[in-house]
């Protein structure tokens, strides 16, 4: 696993210095930190699923939104416990993972990304028709049972999620599973001409991104104490969680974790000083720049300068 | 008797184009047997359809002695076949050492999550190829083509074949890289290994194998030692004939 | 049944002129250009801006919203999609991305609220029971003498087939001289042109909206995979198909599921026939 | 003359671009004086939002002028929602405790205030509602009204206005047009099925009118001639419209198709002056309920002050604000009353005090505008139920106990409008558009 100890020093400084930023900072900026928190979840499902297999998704949304509409349906309407609800939500959500993967099986490249952005607009259609007293239609449901009060239990329960969820991916990425992963992105036929069954990694690619999606939509609408279907299913809402892990970097955990903090906070810095559609207008505009210049994101930006710096110091 | 590889009736259609044309042969355990034919003959289908790529029309691929046209490509590795690709195919952002490590995982995501990578037999791998200890970390894109080859022959061998199929290993090489890859080949025959090997460079290819078999529009027209296939006028006629 | 016939070959022929723009860069480069339905924006809001704000005379709008969709395909071909050689993941998230740009511009510019155009040709007739505004009887009209030009110009024009050569075989295409690269600038330039016109039919017909481009990129990737890489006929067909569906939804069933029956095709035949209905099988 | 104005609005917009491009370095000069603090949620590009944010700008810049309250200056911070759910949510938190706001006016639509109003409960911040009308909201009051007390909607829930609606249809619909069934067309929205449920449940029985069909459609259509088609088909008098989201084109097609049938309903989008615009004149004929003050209202002396104020002082659109500004206005200039007597924000004694406020707006010594707010358990004597914190609305006539809950507009073909209903409001005759038989 090539593990070394200061891997765990940084990992441990990490989340040490996190849990003791409450004491410094104010809780907007905690309140800020939450939905970095969350959109990194998001951006770490994203990537294990498409980021490392190749199979882009553009229907991210779509599982987050079972997760986030199955806990949310059982708590508000049927008053389900939430140790409950979410399990449930995360098995549903896998479920979600499931049908998803049926086409992995079929297509690949722009065809799966158009087909899982079609399940998008299915559900987000389906949604507000059927059974709208259950889904609460194109209205959403608001009243939904929080975990959490105040931001700074909000901080510390998304926070610990979202450690808990990065390590253990980091973790996992780091045998040769994570490998074997990488691999079907960079060349599917050698895998399968390795004596692999891409097929079976593959599940394994999609029930873990769908088990992470739906944990993090299930808490996610437990935090919001609200769902509507145009927040969830939304072309803007994938974007911003494909712009975090793609400008983190892909393939990673580390990442989307540092992409979808970038992100919250340019656009929540951007707030005072641009408080319109403009901050959208330059995010994007950066993101795609971002993009266009360095397709491998900040943490290769970041390890490249480092190398350069490292190489200024030995000679 | 059975032998790592025994092909009969085999028949591949694509619409109305017959690619491979009821072909049958066996290939002998510790036996290098040449494949030659004109470009479109039918060779590159034909490894295809035993590393189940393409699905055959009809006809049966067995791997000493068990049929494997059922089985997915990586059930058919795991039983003992391998091939490289004319093009090779590694894995573009994954240094050699994990190129390799690739091939030598067991098929089982819970053994894949627990065990760790042995590095020992990778650098081993490596080396047997001709890697230096100093490439070890190199990536795809810093490689040669010849390097590439050696890379795919690596990786290939890390699946543990009992027969290897070589798809164009010369082409694109270096005189001083064809020595090499002749040298390699010629080393783990020696160490038993069964080849089908595909090659346009007929000279290169002469001291590789034991036998040939040459073929054309997917149809077997001649088969003995590669000088009794080359003498023989059906082959000199398609050769020359450019049925491209 | 007349009216449904009517109405459905009425928003076919917008459909099909929509489509048609995306089908040329899909077929030629073999790219997904999810800003597509950017164009169709900028050409409703240019005209909008021009004709309605200016008043500058409607055709001088019309023309000078192709110019604009022109310009701009032009632009996201040369900074964008050319820098990203060949990496079609690439390129289709680089073009989503600016599609959400160039909406949050059109916001900054014009505002949230939706606007409706005038129409382009005041009046309507009773036709069998319709009622068919001359506006969306001059949009299919027009979109119907586009289309043939288009499909005139790819069989007999020089350029034309060598487009044609390249959506076939690209690399066979280089081989014989021609130069993919102006190719493919043509091609983009078409496209913006195209969507840019179809833009301002369609916002014409229903309303401009910075979410605008959305529903029109749906209905083009809807044509188009149905339809099947690069088939200009297959493309004309299933633009019927879906507008048929969904007039028929509207009319016959629940109008809140025309939507539905658009995803479920796309997500079927994807599943089931990736080349789509019409394309071509490959070896 | 609407050409120019919009085309002053583009020019404006682009400077704000070019403004947006030295923002960052220009503008961190942010007063740190001031104590009191007014937050606007709701969105910046929005004709409502900007109504609202523009309605409680002039009231904070009288109130300053005057030496603010509790002798401190007010300050007023913008938080954009983009009409986007989860970036209400972000905006009501931002406003909350990075800003530390003492009270939030808001212009958000109906889903936007769902989503912020767990958070609302949460920070227990005084906020007034001036343009969603839902009566969920109301009902989270009556159901725990002890974790819902700092709100405070002063607009007439949706059920009041539907309520005076189906008025409406008996006096004009029925009685005066002879009309005797109707084509009920939905949008499929959370607020199209409850007013349907409504219009349906009380048109028939009440007003004696049968509802033939019911077509609801998806707010993404963009052809509505198969709709109306079959509209045609039902052999209906007429066409009952609900719509919130996106009104402007079906209302478009429906003059552009000339369809031979009077439509009136609810219609969102005809609820400003910039409508006539926005179709591109293709909306007469068109009729809506709308919340008061509307286009087409007479109005008394503070309200016309405010409007004067408000076209002086904004070039840009919307050039008349919607009623939401006059709410916002009114609004903001009680609830900063209510901190003055509570002594400031406190939510036991500043929601006892704004609970108290009440202003009467006079026309000719007769009540014609009132805001003021119903007590927890007062019970409008029609409707039998309670509604508590929201305005204070009158659904009898002669409206002597505060203002009608709406009134109906109609736009005429020449671009002019006019209220029409009730009597007492009317400025204009209820007429069908030319195009229609009778």
């Amino acid at each position: 696993m090539d593990l070394r100890w200061h891997h765990f020093a940084l990992w441990a400084a990490f989340i040490g210095g996190m849990l003791a930023l409450p004491q410094f900072v104010s809780s907007g900026t905690l309140r800020t930190i939450i939905f970095a928190n969350y959109l990194a979840i998001f951006a770490i499902s994203w990537d294990i699923l498409s980021g490392r297999t190749g199979y882009i998704s553009f229907g991210h949304p779509f599982l987050i939104g079972i997760g986030a509409y199955t806990t949310a349906i059982l708590t508000k309407r049927f008053d389900i416990a939430v140790e409950y609800a979410i399990p449930s939500a995360v098995l549903m959500t896998m479920v979600g993972g499931l049908i998803l993967f049926l086409p992995a099986l079929r297509i690949k490249g722009s065809y799966f990304a158009l087909v899982t952005l079609a399940f998008m607009e299915l559900i987000y259609q389906l949604v507000q028709v059927i059974r709208p007293d259950l889904t609460g239609g194109t209205r959403g449901m608001s009243g939904i049972p929080t975990l959490t009060l105040g931001a700074r239990d909000g901080f510390y329960l998304s926070f610990s999620l979202m450690a808990a969820i990065a390590l253990s991916m980091w973790l996992l990425m780091r045998t040769r599973l994570g490998t074997a992963l990488s691999a079907i992105g960079m060349n599917e036929e050698s895998v399968r001409g390795s004596g692999l069954s891409t097929t079976r990694l593959k599940l394994f690619a999609f029930l873990t991104g769908a088990f992470v999606a739906g944990l993090g939509g299930a808490f996610y609408v437990h935090y919001l104490g609200s769902i509507a279907p145009r927040a969830l299913f939304d072309i803007n809402f994938l974007f911003t969680i494909l712009v975090a892990a793609l400008i983190g970097g892909l393939s990673t955990v580390i990442g989307p974790m540092l992409g979808a903090f970038f992100l919250t906070f340019l656009l929540e810095y951007l707030r005072p000083y641009l408080p319109g559609a403009e901050r959208y207008f330059i995010y994007g505009g950066i993101a795609l720049l971002l993009y266009m210049y360095e397709p491998k994101g900040i943490l290769h930006l970041f390890s490249r300068g480092l190398d350069r710096w490292r190489e200024r110091v030995s000679s | 008797m059975n032998h790592p590889l025994e092909i009969t009736n085999l028949v591949k259609k694509f619409g109305g184009l017959t690619a491979t044309d009821n072909l049958s042969f066996v290939v002998e355990k510790g036996k290098s047997v040449g494949l030659i034919g004109p470009n479109g003959a039918g060779k590159t289908t034909i490894f295809a359809q035993v590393m189940g790529e393409h699905r055959q029309t009809s006809g049966s691929i067995k791997v000493y002695g068990k049929e494997i046209t059922k089985l997915s490509t990586s059930a058919r590795v795991r039983h003992g076949v391998s091939r490289t690709y004319q093009i090779p195919r590694p894995f573009g952002n994954m240094n050699i050492l994990e190129n390799i490590r690739v091939g030598l995982m067991p098929d089982n995501i819970w053994q894949m999550i627990t065990g760790n990578p042995d590095l020992d037999r990778e650098e081993e791998l490596a080396l047997s190829v001709g890697f230096t200890p100093g490439d070890l970390m190199k990536t795809p894109s810093e490689l040669s083509m010849g390097d590439l080859r050696k890379l795919e022959m690596a990786r290939t061998m890390a699946t543990d074949p009992s027969i290897m199929l070589l798809d164009e290993v010369f082409a694109g090489l270096t005189v001083s890289e064809i020595v090499q890859i002749a040298d390699l080949i010629q080393k783990m025959r020696k160490d038993g290994m069964t080849f089908l090997i595909v090659s346009h460079d007929l000279k290169a290819l002469e001291p590789m194998v034991d036998s040939a078999i040459a073929i054309n529009y997917g149809a077997m027209i001649a088969h003995g030692t590669l000088d009794e296939v080359l003498a023989n006028e059906d082959v000199r006629a398609s050769y020359l004939g450019g049925t491209g | 049944m007349a009216q449904i016939i009517i109405q459905g070959l009425l928003l076919s022929g917008l459909y099909a002129l929509i489509a048609m723009g995306f089908t040329l860069i899909f077929s030629v480069g073999r790219v997904l250009n999810l800003a597509y339905g950017s164009y169709l924006m900028i050409g409703g809001y240019v005209y909008f801006y021009l004709t309605q704000l200016l008043g500058v005379p409607k055709i001088v709008g019309i023309l000078m919203a192709t110019v604009a969709g022109c310009v701009v395909g032009l632009l996201i071909y040369r900074l964008l999609v050319k820098q990203l050689k060949g990496d079609h993941v690439a390129i289709e998230i680089s073009t989503l991305i600016l599609a959400v740009v160039l909406q949050a511009g059109i916001v900054l510019l014009f505002g949230d609220s939706s606007k409706i155009l005038l129409p382009i040709v005041p009046g309507v007739i009773h036709v069998g029971g319709a009622t068919v505004t001359f506006s969306i009887l001059a949009a299919t009209i027009i979109s119907w003498v586009i289309l043939i030009g288009i499909y005139i110009f790819i069989r007999k024009t020089h350029t034309g087939r060598a487009m044609q050569a390249v959506s076939m075989d690209a690399k066979g295409a280089a081989i014989s001289g021609i130069d993919s690269d102006r190719i493919n600038m043509i091609t983009w330039g078409i496209s913006g042109t195209l969507g840019a016109v179809a833009g301002v039919f369609f916002a014409s017909y229903t309303q401009l909206s910075p979410s605008m481009w959305v529903a029109p990129l749906i209905i083009a990737i809807a044509v188009v995979i149905v339809g099947g890489i690069g088939s200009i006929i297959g493309t004309l067909v299933v633009a019927h198909i879906i507008g048929f569906m969904e007039i028929l939804t509207t009319a016959i069933l629940a109008p809140e599921m025309r939507g539905v029956f658009t995803m479920l095709l796309i997500i079927g035949v994807l599943v089931i026939r990736p080349r789509g209905l019409f394309g071509r099988e490959e070896l | 003359m609407g050409h120019i104005a919009n085309l002053r609005e583009f020019s404006m917009n682009i400077k704000h671009v070019a403004i947006t491009a030295c923002a960052m370095s220009a503008l961190f000069a942010s007063t740190a004086f001031a104590e009191i603090k007014v937050g606007f949620i709701g969105s910046l590009s929005s004709d409502t939002g900007l109504s609202t944010l523009r309605g409680a700008e002039i009231a904070i810049d009288e109130l300053n002028a005057k030496g603010g309250i509790l002798g401190q200056q007010i300050t007023l911070v913008t938080a954009d929602t983009g009409e986007d759910v989860t970036e209400g949510i972000k905006a009501y938190e931002f406003l909350a405790e990075t800003e530390e706001v003492d009270f939030i006016v808001s212009g958000s639509i109906d889903d936007v205030s769902l989503g912020w109003m767990p958070r609302m409960r949460e920070f227990q911040i005084p906020t007034l509602d001036t343009w969603t009308s839902y009566i969920g909201i109301i009902d989270m009051l009556v159901e725990d009204f002890d974790s819902m007390r700092p709100y405070f909607m002063n607009i007439a829930s949706d059920e009041a206005l539907a309520t005076l609606y189906i008025d409406f249809g008996k006096d004009v619909l029925k009685d005066q047009m002879g009309w005797n069934s109707v084509f009920i067309l939905q949008e499929d929205t959370a607020f199209g099925g409850a007013i349907n449920g409504l219009v349906t449940d009380a048109l028939a029985p009440n007003a004696g009118i049968d509802v033939v069909d019911t077509l609801v459609y998806d707010v993404a259509t963009v052809d509505f001639a198969p709709v109306f088609s079959r509209a045609v088909d039902s052999g209906a008098d007429f066409i009952y419209l609900i719509s919130s989201v996106n009104s402007q084109v079906v209302s478009s097609q429906y003059v552009k198709l000339q369809v031979p049938l009077g439509m009136t309903g609810v219609n969102v989008a005809a609820l400003g002056q910039e409508f006539w615009e926005d179709t591109g004149g293709a909306g007469g004929g068109i009729s809506t309920l709308s919340p008061v003050p509307s286009v087409g209202f007479r109005l008394d002396a503070a309200s016309q002050a405010f409007l004067d104020t408000y076209q002086a002082r904004y070039d840009s659109r919307p050039s008349f604000p919607h009623f939401n500004g006059y709410n916002a206005y009114f609004g903001v200039l009680q609830a900063m009353a209510a901190a003055e007597e509570a002594g400031g924000f406190n939510n036991t004694t500043w929601v006892d005090a704004m609970e108290k406020q009440d202003l009467i707006l006079e026309i000719d010594g007769e009540m014609w505008i009132r805001y003021a707010f119903w007590g927890n358990d007062e019970v409008e004597p029609r409707t039998g139920r309670t509604y508590p914190h929201n305005v204070r609305f009158d659904i009898t006539e002669p409206y002597d106990d505060g203002s009608p809950s709406m009134v109906v507009i109609q736009w005429y073909e020449d671009g002019s409008n006019a209220v029409v209903y009730p009597a007492k409001y009317a400025t204009g005759e209820f007429v069908l558009p030319s195009w229609v038989e009778k």
